[in-house]
């Protein structure tokens, strides 16, 4: 049959099941091909945080959302073009997601009466004739695995598992994408159950040929490869580049990497996935709550390691304390902080961007900290790189956010040049003639990194104010008030090492758009749509929050309007207005959802009109 | 990997043959009440440094908050003064990074026991090789005299005016329910013993765990005076030898013996019992170290002091280091450029 | 004092002989994973909560979080879900405040004793009135399969790649090193043996604590397979009863004796070992409970099920209880005027 | 021989001695005294960190300053009249507190050479004439004391301890204070060691009779009665004020009141203080750490209690998890915090005003709780209070800041009438009919008040976001950005349940001094200053730190300049800056010290110039 083949600039495709139906790992492995074809993409997976609720339910829902195209790509879509449901939970969670005239793929086996009720269907949706506004095709995506496997005599169970394979082969073959990526996967996957690899296999198989030889389906799906920059790419996951970050850093700062560690959702992934090279020079200790987790690095950078801690909202708090004791001892240390809804434990696999002030603010007394934010999956190798330098360079720890969305999200990563990396080494102190423990480097206000070990250097530290330079214990208030406001200036006069904050559109105009964080895709986009139309709207994405670069006052000063989107109830805007005294005005949605770039869009339009 | 410190290994240090007690005393004044147990402990430990053949340079005392807390700033290693608490944690850290250090922890009762106590446990079952000393004197001594964990059931303090009605801990058998694998006891007022005390702890390989029974003459004074002073220390204090049977008394005329489990005085002198019929003791065995660790909650027992327990398993950092051999023996040493270009990667012309 | 929650003592209460099981059975979905041993949990609490007397509005769990910690959202008294490994300390504070009240806490090997270690060890030497179901699980279940506290030596997960190198906790010295009154241990796999275990720790008066054998299926398969699977388990778990000599196997045919104080399995069948060779278990003697706590970090022993140890000690609450009523009966109740006035006041016209 | 009386208005006294010497009593006693005669007055204790530094050294010194009049006092006083020294290292410390022409009394027997040498003076002060600018009196008081003893066969360390009631009494002499209420404590105090009083008794006579009768004292001074409001009065220190204040909450709620605390500079004597009122249906439980403390108060709250977590800043840290669930759970819960000076161990003694943005801001994602602040010793029994009242009404943690400075410090305290304190007692939930967990009153916002114990409103609650009115968990997106919101609302709201704000003196002008906290005495004495030097300067004060009172802002713009001086590197003023956009200066001193009026008027008069 003949099958017309249609062109697009982008495609959104969300998968969604039942929490065992593997949606995850479908989503995953439509990602890696995605990208090995050569599109730019976005991913946003999306899981309950009940282990397993019950089957069929609508808490058990998972899914998995990409956003691929020929274009540069920021946000892993608002709204899909196609919607794979193996259930009817999952139709029903995510229908309102599906643009008009989208394209439904439904799993028809999973549509009885029992799921349809656990769903809170009256009727089955498939066949009462609701679903007119889209292209559905419903499939018996079950059975035609069951049929692929008939003469396999594997169980049931087994091969009701496979049955994502199915999904994931039909896609491939409406999108025009090939089926070696996976199939490698799956070989190298179970290698030791050679069973296991033939039923996925045929089972892709089926469900890419059923696309090619079925008549219900008429038309084919292109997209182009995405215009990136040359070079070596692979895609990579906010937590994964995170963790590759600090190895990198470590690298470069020719020190043992030291990772103590709580688990916690969304950040465990970093502790796994540090955990894994212990022949790179990398120890985890996963430690028995999140103060052992700081406290241990804090150890671990006294004897001279690249110390880092990592964690969310909840085990951040625990934290807070300790920060303050590596603020006085002025140690390198990188603590991430992957955002997530609350308060207290809220809603742990959802996104937030609500603890900046926390990182700014959050300690008793004055206890200055340089915060950074990361804008985008591959951005947490860059800004934990860059934390980790100035970790070093100032002698401070330094604290790292980013969030849910972009820890789990995936993109195509442009892999680094390790050589092309600066070289961020630390000079430990050891010549006993000059050394005390508080003396100052003239521009970075750093003291010296002495390390255990060091012959002549014996010396004391301690969270008890100190004198100057000495580092005594000191209990004099001129000199209390000196080192308050010497740790300020440390960290303040980091402004010098920075680069300073540039605009995304014109300097000058009706409104500026600043942000931090993992909203940067789809402002970005917003912006970028609401300038071709040629409103004046400009962009400001903050990657350093504290301290603020050294030219935002100025560059806030030639709009007329200010906005600052927060998925929260305004934090950053709090710390514009104050510095600036700048009326910004602020878009603040706490749904544990990241924004979508239309809700940016009509607000722009609101202000603008 | 060329680390930087792996090299401080090779620069020349002192020659540790020549140490004597005043190369570990810092230029810090010694800032404790006048009559503090702690001047005692910190002597012993200045004694006994020199013994130990580690160079200084290689040696930190890490602590928490407390008045035992400031010990580190007194020995002329390297210190590490904490936060309340968490001493151990920071131990632990630094001993994981750096297996080469001899790590010690000075801690308090409250510090190590109270707020600190889930790091404590947690140190001695992974059988971390660090040093903890805890300074038990059955009080909050730097906050002024609050009742501490270990503080006795009706103990008159600020905050419990009307007696304390906590169960207090018994440090050792915490320690031995925790698995750690080095359990003793000492008095600050006992020099010799405390000094062989700390000697036994720092060639302990893996957790060594050492209570300090030490008066804070300023807010619960006399707390050990039982064990401590001439006219009743023979009767109330039982000096643990390995494989020498559970003799005291003045005239070592009393002996502990086992009634089913339970410990008993008996006399020596009667004829009734001989020597024969006492615990043996076994730094070795877990049970028996359990058994006269909770003599000390029992009545009418002498309390022990010495090695209750001393046994040698992997510790942490050995498990740690040899896993990253094994792995390293397995695949190389991992080469991140290549880990970055690893698994699937496409490139873009 | 006039307190409204006194008043609710007197309140109608249902008749607690009527209850059933579905009595506590609330409307909440239940949302563990299909086949994890949290339900069998579940349902011998609801099982064995009808018999004890209470009503049901006069019953608290509290827990922490974990999978094990969602266990007070299906049942129908009341329940608070704290925050991760606070769920003792929340329990002590309810208590305290509300002696009235029979309060439970649901917490696993990651709440309860890794983040929630210390709270724990308080508790059990506070011996506060409250009961601690740990459902261990040897795993972090709801952050998908991180190694715990409980973890086997060399167990591989998602934190452990390769293999677990920290040496487990052995929940039943931790609690009786801690001084706890009540130590048991019982399996999910076991309805009867679990029911009764239950019921006893609802019986203590004072501290209980509950270790459950709990599999998780999807992180943690078959870690207590051994003391579950019909084909072994009989000559890997040992079930204690008080008064009784420890006998175990398919047949009775073999028994526990103790070889200095260290227990060996013997066999009854060959004639050189008798019933009166074996331990008499007696949960009275914490030695003894210590012993028998420690087979399970000994190889080739039996696991201990059922209750270890109990013995009746005043509890917190009651000495505070006792400790209020006495200064009342020395001073009166206090009057807050009069108190404002008291001491050197002078007056201002 | 004929002593000329001079009347004064006002005078300040430091004693100052080695930390054995007992100046905190004495101080004390001079307080009580001077209290009893009716001066109003104001204190500083301030002792060193160490619990007892080596005899005769600088860090061992302890002193005790008390500022007294016949007019309001509202601090401890800038500079001193007169200043006891038991040493050469007091001497040291605190000369240059005192004033040109002073009064100083001197123990010249512990002016040896080892004490001097301790001290850092090279030659004798009391001989070497660099006193001339002051009134030196150098007297054998060790002598004296040990005269006055001599046939009691007492040991020599006892006799030496009762010098300072030698000092004691020499001042009651020349202030002419009766000194009867010291002797009255003495009996009471040491009733079981007749000796005891016997000694204390003879030698503050023996001080008493050595003014009256020796002739290098010339002249006596004489303090009038204060004018202060009619009424009982007693004096009070702030922790003890704390306390109370507490008690009288759960009196006026009919509640019986739960502390959960663990002990910490400068928070202890609160507990100490509860500890003693069993018989008043207080609880006070002494926790294994501060998340014990906090997590078992709020489980006490949860049971009904009125309950309370006390601590300081490093304790403060540790319960920032906590606090988050107290807000998710909405339960009442009051959180005092005794500022000191930090970051971490900082200066634990000390005192500072660094931990407001922490109070306000310092938790992970949303978590708004009020925040409430206390001016002086005796207003801690009124913000306490307040405290309580919003907590049970609203249904929400609250905290409530104080200082080490007037923790510690004492003042005259005005009886209240309980009778006359609001009824400030929850209704709790008992109708099993109408009970929804998360249901709402209309005007507070505030859920109901379930406890356990009630038949038929068995409910379950915990930190996981809730739905509305129903409080089962909820991971619906819409959902929580309703009750993230809903929970910031119900908080601003408060505003509309406390009174407005004031500005004491004109409403509008040059300059409005805005301040928090401890600072209130010395600002208002140096606004009153300027004030009446004709100045255009006016001070508002705040209790309310969050919510802020409704009319800030327009007070605000009715004056050219703002000037916010806070013991911090600027807190509330970036609360201000943002709230209002009002070009706020700062004035930040961190020096462990409260502010000295005359620091303030020298300010008052820069920015007036
Ligand atoms: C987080 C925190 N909580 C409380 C304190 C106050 N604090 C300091 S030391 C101490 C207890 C000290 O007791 P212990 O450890 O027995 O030491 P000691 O002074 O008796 O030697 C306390 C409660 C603190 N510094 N930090
Ligand atoms: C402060 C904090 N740290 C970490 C977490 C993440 N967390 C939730 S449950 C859990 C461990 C659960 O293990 P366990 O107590 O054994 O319960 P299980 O799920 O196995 O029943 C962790 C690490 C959290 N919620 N809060
Ligand atoms: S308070 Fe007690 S423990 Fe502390 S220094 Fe003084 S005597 Fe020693
Ligand atoms: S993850 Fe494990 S413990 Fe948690 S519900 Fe599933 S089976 Fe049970
Ligand atoms: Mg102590
Ligand atoms: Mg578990």
């Amino acid at each position: 049959m003949n099958k017309t083949i249609k062109s697009l600039e982008e495609v959104t495709i969300r998968f969604a099941g039942d929490s065992g139906d593997g949606m995850q790992l479908t989503g995953g492995q439509f990602t890696t091909t995605t990208a090995f074809v050569g599109n730019d993409l976005a991913t946003l997976p999306d899981y309950p945080a009940e282990i397993r609720a019950p089957a069929g339910s609508l808490a058990g829902v998972s899914s998995f959302q990409i956003h691929f195209g020929a274009k540069e790509i920021r946000t892993p879509g608002d709204q899909c073009d196609c919607l794979v449901v193996m259930n009817p939970a999952a139709l029903k969670a995510y229908l309102k997601c599906l643009k008009d005239g989208g394209t439904i793929i439904a799993n028809s086996d999973n549509f009885t009466e029992k799921n349809l009720k656990l769903a809170g269907y009256d009727t089955n949706p498939l066949e009462d004739g609701s679903l007119g506004r889209y292209q559905c095709f419903s499939i018996e995506i079950s059975k035609l695995t069951q049929n692929a496997l008939s003469d396999m005599n594997l169980s049931p169970k087994l091969v009701d598992k496979t049955k994502n394979f199915f999904a994931l082969g039909l896609t491939y073959w409406m999108y025009n994408r090939p089926i070696e990526p996976t199939l490698k996967w799956i070989k190298e996957k179970f290698a030791k159950q050679p069973d296991i690899i033939e039923a996925n296999t045929r089972v892709l198989k089926a469900g890419y040929a059923y696309g090619e030889t079925t008549e219900i389906f008429t038309t084919r799906y292109e997209v182009e490869p995405a215009q990136l920059p040359p070079g070596k790419y692979r895609s990579i996951t906010g937590n994964e580049a995170t963790a590759w970050g600090l190895m990198a850093a470590a690298k470069k700062a020719n020190l043992e990497l030291f990772l103590g560690s709580y688990p916690i959702t969304p950040a465990s992934e970093i502790l796994h996935e540090l955990s894994k090279y212990k022949n790179y020079g990398v120890k985890t200790f996963q430690a028995e709550d999140e103060i052992a987790g700081i406290t241990s690095a804090i150890g671990a950078a006294y004897g001279g390691a690249l110390a880092a801690t990592t964690t969310s909202g909840p085990g951040m708090a625990l934290k807070t304390e300790a920060l303050g004791l590596a603020v006085m001892l002025e140690l390198p240390l990188i603590v991430v902080d992957v955002q997530r809804g609350g308060p207290s434990t809220g809603l742990p696999t959802k996104t937030e961007q609500a603890d900046l002030l926390q990182a700014v603010y959050g300690r008793n007394s004055e206890a200055p900290i340089p915060v950074l934010a990361a804008s985008s999956p591959t951005d947490c190798f860059d800004v934990t790189f860059e934390a980790a330098r100035i970790a070093i360079k100032f002698m401070t720890p330094v604290i790292v956010l980013t969030d849910g969305y972009i820890a789990n999200g995936a993109e195509p990563w442009l892999i680094p040049k390790l050589s092309e990396l600066p070289d961020i080494s630390p000079k430990f102190a050891t010549d006993p003639t000059t050394f005390q423990p508080y003396s100052r480097d003239e521009i970075t206000l750093s003291r010296p990194w002495a390390i255990p070990g060091t012959p002549g250097l014996e010396h004391r530290i301690g969270g008890l104010e100190k004198s100057h330079i000495y580092g005594n214990i000191s209990y004099d208030p001129d000199n209390h008030d000196f080192m308050v406001k010497l740790r300020a200036k440390k960290i303040s006069n980091i402004v010098n090492d920075i680069p300073p904050a540039t605009v995304y559109g014109g300097t000058t105009g009706e409104l500026l758009i600043i942000s931090w964080g993992s909203t940067f895709g789809a402002i970005r986009s917003a912006v970028e749509n609401k300038q071709s139309q040629g409103k004046s709207v400009s962009h400001m994405h903050l990657k350093y929050i504290n301290p603020l670069q050294k030219n935002l006052g100025e560059i806030c000063r030639n709009f007329k309007k200010i906005l600052v989107p927060e998925i929260n109830l305004g934090q950053l805007i709090k710390i514009l207005r104050d510095k600036f005294l700048i009326d910004a005005i602020g878009y603040n949605m706490v749904r544990g959802l990241p924004f979508r770039a239309i809700e940016i869009e009509t607000i722009i339009d609101e202000i603008l009109k | 990997m060329n680390l930087v410190y792996k090299t401080l290994n090779q620069m020349n240090t002192a020659n540790t043959q020549k140490y004597t007690f005043k190369d570990f005393q810092s230029d810090q004044e010694v800032r404790w009440c006048p009559g503090c147990g702690d001047y005692s402990i910190l002597a012993q430990v200045q004694r006994t440094f020199p013994e130990l053949g580690i160079p200084k340079e290689k040696i930190v005392f890490v602590s928490g908050i407390g008045c035992s807390s400031r010990f580190p700033y007194y020995m002329n290693t390297y210190g590490f003064h904490g936060i309340h608490g968490r001493a151990t944690a920071i131990a632990t850290g630094l001993k994981v990074a750096r297996p080469d250090l001899s790590v010690w922890v000075a801690t308090g009762d409250g510090d190590g026991m109270s707020i600190g106590g889930n790091h404590f446990i947690h140190a001695c079952r992974r059988n971390i090789d660090i040093k903890i000393l805890l300074f038990n004197n059955q009080i909050y001594g730097l906050t002024k005299g609050q009742f501490s964990p270990t503080s006795v059931q009706g103990q008159i303090t600020k905050s419990s005016p009307y007696g304390n009605i906590d169960q207090p801990f018994n440090p050792l058998t915490l320690a031995l329910g925790s698995q750690a694998t080095f359990v003793a006891r000492s008095l600050d007022r006992d020099p010799k013993h405390l000094q062989l005390m700390i000697k036994r702890a720092a060639e302990h390989k893996g957790v060594a765990f050492l209570e300090i029974y030490q008066n804070c003459n300023v807010f619960n004074d006399g707390a050990f005076e039982l064990y401590t002073e001439k006219d009743t220390k023979d009767d109330n204090v039982i000096v643990l030898e390995n494989g020498k049977p559970l003799i005291f008394g003045k005239n070592k005329e009393k002996g502990i013996r086992l009634n089913g489990f339970t410990p008993e005085v008996v006399s020596l002198k009667d004829g009734t019992f001989s020597p024969d019929d006492l615990i043996v003791h076994n730094e070795k065995d877990s049970m028996l170290a359990f058994i006269i660790a909770n003599m000390s909650n029992l009545p009418n027992l002498p309390r022990p002091i010495g090695v209750l327990y001393a046994v040698n398993k992997p510790t942490y950092n050995e498990l740690l280091e040899n896993q990253i051999k094994e792995i390293i023996n397995k695949k190389g040493i991992g080469d991140l450029e290549k880990l970055f270009y690893s698994g699937e990667t496409w490139e873009i012309k």
